[in-house]
């Protein structure tokens, strides 16, 4: 469990990024973070690991003040994904995967074991371990972030827009891959966004930001969508608001379903096929 | 171009590969005065360097340093310290050393910090929040990332000093410089010319070497993204760049 | 200092004479290096050659270049030309690698899209290429400026007259200040060259100062026409 | 071949060899010529006679100060003369068509190869002659053109049969400077050429070796001048200069420049014209 | 109109990038060409304003072959917007929107007012006139793009997947902004993107590319949706499908949509304030 209490972030050219933020992001579980470019998201996310430094509040893992911890030691202990995969662009892809426990000191072999483990687990052919970043696609490296986000089996996973770089084929299926592995993990994941289709499609717990970090909601997907607290929360699902709205049409002998810009949602199946969403 | 060939006869006249005055006692003349520069200037250059480009504090006093540190004349500095520490010409290596280090610096100091600002803020920023300590960001992600500029910075040193390490003739030290300068005064093109061309054919081998090592230590992966054209275009954001603004 | 002060006058002549004769292989050299810089980049089967005849160029002792350049153009012995041929050669050796970087660095996206708004070969040259190879061009030029503002002190050696002079008559003197003063000035013109370029490229490239600041502009180019 | 520092006939271009004394003297001219009417242009430090004689030939300068001995070899080297007046004489002869020498003055500076005193002592060296007889290997110090001097170390081994393989010659640019004397003190060298009128001879108690055999010719300062310009008044205005200059004005001279006093040619020149009460 | 006739093209390294491409694009509607990386979509759309040639077949607007064209003059009355705006970085906003028009000899002033103008069109404040692109976001940047796309009042407009580069809420902006824009203007578009998303909004008619350029599938979004013409569109609208296959369920006693991956797609309205689709 991760608490924030209290917590603010005034960088030191007088940004007040982060605004007297507070929460409680439950164990084994997903929370997404969604909000528009510099709601303050990052920086949340950022101070997890102690990338950033809070500057009022306190943030707790597990009931230990972070801010006690060493940032070093604690960074070790906690996976990270970023966007652009930040992978070495100088190591291999199996070398990246097992920065993190040969840092830690695990011997070169069990790590390059557990290395090439993990890439199954996230889905990347084990043909692929001796290449390099540059030599593979964008889908794949984000894989190889994942992959080394968990290389040292945290509890706790930090995803900033990881899949915000790749193209919506691919998004898409790292999206369900990522359901999946964490289906198999169930770990701690915070989850960076500002899509908010994404949000509702990983979120266990989705928290709506405005700018300054400041909640406008949380809940899980189905709550936001049929009660949005405020204004705020219904222009920012605003975009969704209209391809939510849905109506029935007949095309070409088919009941197939269009949204509130006119444009085709889909094709209505019979009610009995309804599927259940897992969580 | 009959100068050339009376150059080419000089040269591979055997009586010239002889003694104190001999090509062979020239080259290594002018190779160690090269290489005890470009020693001390990597040192000095390297390190500072990669303090700066790492903390990214001082920039601004390293650009005014490599742009300070061009403008000073050579051969005002060799004369000046000549003169200056009244040593005479037993010590005369000290003064040249110290110019050729000078002239050393900026092309190191400017390879090496803006090698490092070069690597990708992103791929460091990950490799602190995946828990590396700041001394294994600079020896495992910046200093192999940075290497081909820092090398080419090197290049660049070695180049000038070679070329320049003749004026060391001037207050009477040894080197291929010793050709040109004795012969200056007496206008023996020949010599002159015999000098410039051993010069230019110790940068030129120097260089050479030092381009295979650049080959041989771009790291793979990077090599990959110089290879794919998708990526070619991408300009890092190499900011340390605007070293001369 | 006093001797500084007597000698105000010989000093003023030589700091013009130095001027005067570093300004001719600067300006020749970037008139002569940016379309020799634009064929490299623009024909690569060139580049290499091009860029190694350069590299070739700039490791020739200068005061090996400057003696023989009589011989080479059929000049007479004392004539300046020497010296301004001689740094002229350095300077486009230094900049055409620059020049060919700059050229590089140019968004291949911005050129493909003035082609395809319907930019000429030659307007799109003028207008889009040179301005923005601008500031790679710009900061090579600076170092270029530098550099030879120091070089033309060996103009000294050999009868030409500039701040170099200080050197070689202080040194057969053994006279610090003399030569102290020199090296001063030496510097300071080549402080004031580089500021005036550096006002020149702020009036003709204003929007390379706001590129700067959203750091946007191909910067590793620079890097490379600075490390040269 | 076009003259372009003296298209107009009354403008003489004069040079001054690379070294401060020559420097003097052009200025002496310089001025003198100057206050008969007669438009100077002057040209500093332009190096060895090698090349200022090239200059002379190209039309570069017109007229520059030189000395008879070297002169003499350097256009004729198979000459014979001795003495001052046979010296000059076969100058007038040797000097190519184009240039004329002017009267020559009574002042000489001339190289001379000097010892310290206490190598004179230790090994009872007082002139050239004593050379050949002593067991001490000779390192000579001198411009690096007297390497290739007919009475650079080549001479001392024809005329004073010293052996050639004792002679080692180390090359210092500065014309008999600092750099030499320091040389010598230092004992980097033990015989050094430095040029006669050099006030650092007495000032450091250097022995002058003497040259019984005329190794090196007696060097009288005379004007060497393109012919198209040695008019009547030309002539007369440098002759009459030659008619006062001394040795002893020389050393003088090149003490006020090189002392601490600093004095530059140019007002060198203009107090020597004054002192003599010349124009 | 556009007819593409039996065009091909093999790029001189040999990569055929077009193989016998044959279609009409009617007048003033959208056509979406969509299809995976590589598949020519990009090699399609710039052999219509010839920055590309073809290797084979016919090329023709409104009956002219554009080979027989001469391409600077074609380019000049053809828009085009592309992926990175490839705005001029040295030119301000209006300068930027005003390129082409002055290209063409129309006077400075006039060519100012109507980009002003036409910033109102594409939704841009008129303040950021004077400002550089790079004072401006990605989604001001393809807004000015468009506007400069729109500069020459072309009948046809090529765009280069020019929302790809965005962020989903602004590129949502900036589909429904062209939407508007095309309604008001009714352009001849060739769209190009890899997101299927993206074509069914926008396209009126939209060809469904395999590599080569073979087409797959051209036709409305609805035909195409209901009548997928082969396993391999029907795998390329296959992140869709699911996504697609809609059911409805109850929650918060509100009738909700849901898709076949189990995400919430959307609350359904009543069947009578079914809105339909300008065409
Ligand atoms: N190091 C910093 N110094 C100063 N201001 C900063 C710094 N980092 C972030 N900010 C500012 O803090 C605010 C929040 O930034 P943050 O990166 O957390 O936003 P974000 O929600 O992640 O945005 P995005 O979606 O664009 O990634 C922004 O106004 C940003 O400009
Ligand atoms: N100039 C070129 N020389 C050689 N091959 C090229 C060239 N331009 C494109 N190609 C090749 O032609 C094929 C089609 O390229 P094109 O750019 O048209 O694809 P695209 O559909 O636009 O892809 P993307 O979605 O990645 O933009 C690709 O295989 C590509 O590598
Ligand atoms: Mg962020
Ligand atoms: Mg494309």
């Amino acid at each position: 469990m991760i608490t924030f209490d209290g917590v603010s972030k005034r960088f030191p050219d007088g940004t007040l990024a982060v605004d007297n933020f507070s929460i409680t992001i439950p164990s084994r579980t997903t929370t997404v973070f969604v909000g528009s470019s510099g709601s303050g998201k990052t920086t949340l996310l950022r101070m997890i690991n102690r990338m950033v430094d809070p500057t009022g509040g306190t943030i707790r893992i597990d009931d230990d003040d972070i801010s006690t911890l060493e940032p070093v030691a604690l960074r070790r202990r906690i996976g990270y994904v970023m966007q652009n995969s930040g992978l070495l662009p100088h190591r291999t892809v199996v070398d990246n995967v097992a920065t993190v426990p040969l840092l830690s000191g695990v011997k070169k072999r069990e790590a390059r074991e557990a290395a090439l483990a993990l890439m199954d687990t996230v889905g990347l052919d084990r043909a692929l371990a001796d290449r390099y970043p540059s030599q593979l696609s964008g889908g794949q490296q984000q894989r190889v972030g994942v992959a080394r986000g968990l290389a040292i089996n945290p509890n706790i996973l930090l995803m900033d827009e990881p899949f915000g770089a790749v193209d919506p084929l691919v998004r898409s299926e790292l999206q369900q891959e990522l359901l999946r592995i964490q289906q198999d993990l169930a770990k701690t994941i915070v989850f960076v966004t500002h899509d908010i289709d994404e949000a509702f499609l990983l979120g266990d717990q989705v928290v709506i930001l405005k700018t300054g970090g400041r909640i406008a909601q949380v809940g899980t997907p189905a709550e936001i969508l049929a009660n949005p607290a405020d204004d705020f929360v219904d222009t920012f699902i605003g975009a969704e608001r209209g391809r939510r709205a849905l109506s029935i049409r007949t095309v070409d002998g088919k009941e197939v379903v269009v949204d509130g810009t006119g444009r085709l949602a889909g094709i209505l199946r019979s009610p009995a096929s309804e599927s259940s969403r897992p969580a | 171009m009959n100068l050339f060939a009376d150059a080419f006869a000089w040269i591979f006249d055997p009586t010239h590969w002889a003694g104190p005055d001999g090509i062979p006692t020239r080259l290594a003349e002018h190779l160690a005065y090269t290489a005890i520069t470009v020693v001390i200037a990597t040192v000095i250059a390297v390190a500072l360097g990669l303090y700066i480009g790492h903390t990214g504090r001082f920039r601004g006093f390293a650009v005014g340093v490599t742009g300070a540190l061009r403008a000073l004349p050579t051969l005002g500095l060799l004369v000046y310290l000549a003169v200056l520490f009244g040593l005479g010409i037993r010590f005369a290596l000290l003064p040249t050393i110290i110019v050729l280090v000078v002239l050393a610096i900026p092309p190191l100091l400017a390879g090496s910090y803006s090698g490092v600002q070069s690597v990708d803020g992103r791929t460091v920023d990950a490799a602190r929040s995946m828990g590396m300590t700041e001394w294994q960001i600079l020896w495992k992600v910046e200093v192999p990332l940075a290497f081909p500029l820092i090398l080419g910075g090197i290049r660049s040193a070695v180049l000038q000093v070679v070329a320049t390490a003749t004026v060391a003739a001037y207050i009477s030290l040894g080197g291929l410089g010793r050709y040109i300068i004795d012969a200056l005064p007496v206008r023996d093109y020949t010599k002159v010319l015999v000098g410039a061309l051993l010069v230019t054919v110790l940068a030129l081998v120097l260089d050479g070497i030092l381009i295979i090592c650049q080959r041989l230590t771009v790291p793979a992966g990077v090599r990959a993204i110089r290879n794919s054209p998708a990526q070619r275009s991408t300009p890092k954001s190499a900011h340390a760049a605007s070293a001369s603004a | 200092m006093s001797w500084v002060l007597a000698n105000l006058e010989q000093i003023w002549s030589l700091t013009v004479a130095h001027v005067l004769l570093s300004i001719a292989p600067i300006v020749l050299g970037f008139v002569l290096a940016v379309p020799i810089g634009w064929f490299a980049y623009r024909y690569s089967i060139s580049r290499g050659v091009v860029l190694t005849v350069c590299g070739l160029l700039y490791t020739i002792p200068s005061l090996a270049l400057i003696v023989a350049m009589p011989t080479i153009l059929g000049t007479k012995i004392l004539d300046p030309l020497n010296l301004i041929v001689t740094l002229t050669l350095y300077a486009i050796a230094l900049m055409v690698r620059t020049a060919t970087d700059a050229f590089d660095a140019v968004s291949k996206d911005v050129l493909q899209s003035s082609t395809a708004v319907g930019f000429g070969p030659w307007r799109r040259f003028w207008q889009v290429e040179l301005p923005l190879a601008g500031p790679v061009l710009l900061a090579g030029l600076r170092v270029v400026s530098t550099s030879t503002v120091s070089l033309v002190t060996l103009g000294a050696l050999v009868g030409m007259s500039g701040l170099g002079y200080l050197f070689t008559n202080g040194y057969q003197r053994n006279f610090p200040t003399e030569i102290l003063t020199g090296i001063v000035g030496t510097v300071l013109i080549a402080v004031v060259f580089d500021l005036i370029l550096f006002f020149i490229g702020r009036m003709l490239l204003p929007w390379a100062r706001v590129d700067d600041a959203t750091r946007r502009t191909a910067g590793s180019a620079r890097v490379k026409a600075v490390t040269a | 071949e076009d003259d372009s520092a003296g298209s107009d006939s009354e403008t003489v271009s004069i040079g001054a060899a690379g070294f401060a004394e020559s420097e003097i003297i052009a200025q002496i001219y310089a001025q003198a010529l100057e206050a008969n009417d007669i438009t100077v242009d002057f040209k500093g430090q332009i190096g060895q006679r090698d090349v200022y004689i090239e200059a002379l030939n190209d039309g570069s300068i017109d007229l520059i100060p030189d000395y008879s001995g070297n002169l003499l070899q350097f256009f004729d080297d198979s000459a014979d003369a001795k003495s001052s007046e046979e010296v000059f004489a076969a100058l007038q002869d040797a000097v190519p068509d184009g240039l004329e020498v002017l009267d020559q003055s009574e002042a000489e500076d001339k190289d001379s190869y000097n010892v310290t005193k206490e190598f004179s002592e230790t090994n009872g060296v007082t002139s050239l002659a004593d050379l050949a007889g002593i067991d001490v290997p000779l390192i000579v110090g001198g411009n690096p053109e007297l390497a290739e001097r007919p009475y650079g170390p080549k001479g001392l081994t024809e005329v004073y049969g010293v052996d050639a393989s004792r002679i080692s010659f180390v090359p210092v640019s500065d014309s008999g400077g600092p750099l030499t004397t320091g040389a010598l003190l230092d004992g980097t060298v033990n015989i050094a050429d430095i040029f006669s009128t050099t006030p650092s001879i007495e000032e450091n108690g250097f022995v002058t070796l003497e040259d019984p055999e005329n190794l090196i010719l007696p060097q009288n300062v005379l004007p060497l001048i393109n012919s198209d310009k040695a008019s009547d008044k030309v002539k007369e205005v440098l002759n009459a200069i030659s008619a006062e200059l001394t040795t002893e004005d020389l050393i003088e001279l090149n003490a006020r420049n090189q002392g601490d006093e600093k004095a530059e040619p140019e007002a060198l020149a203009k107090d020597w014209l004054a002192d003599k009460d010349l124009f």
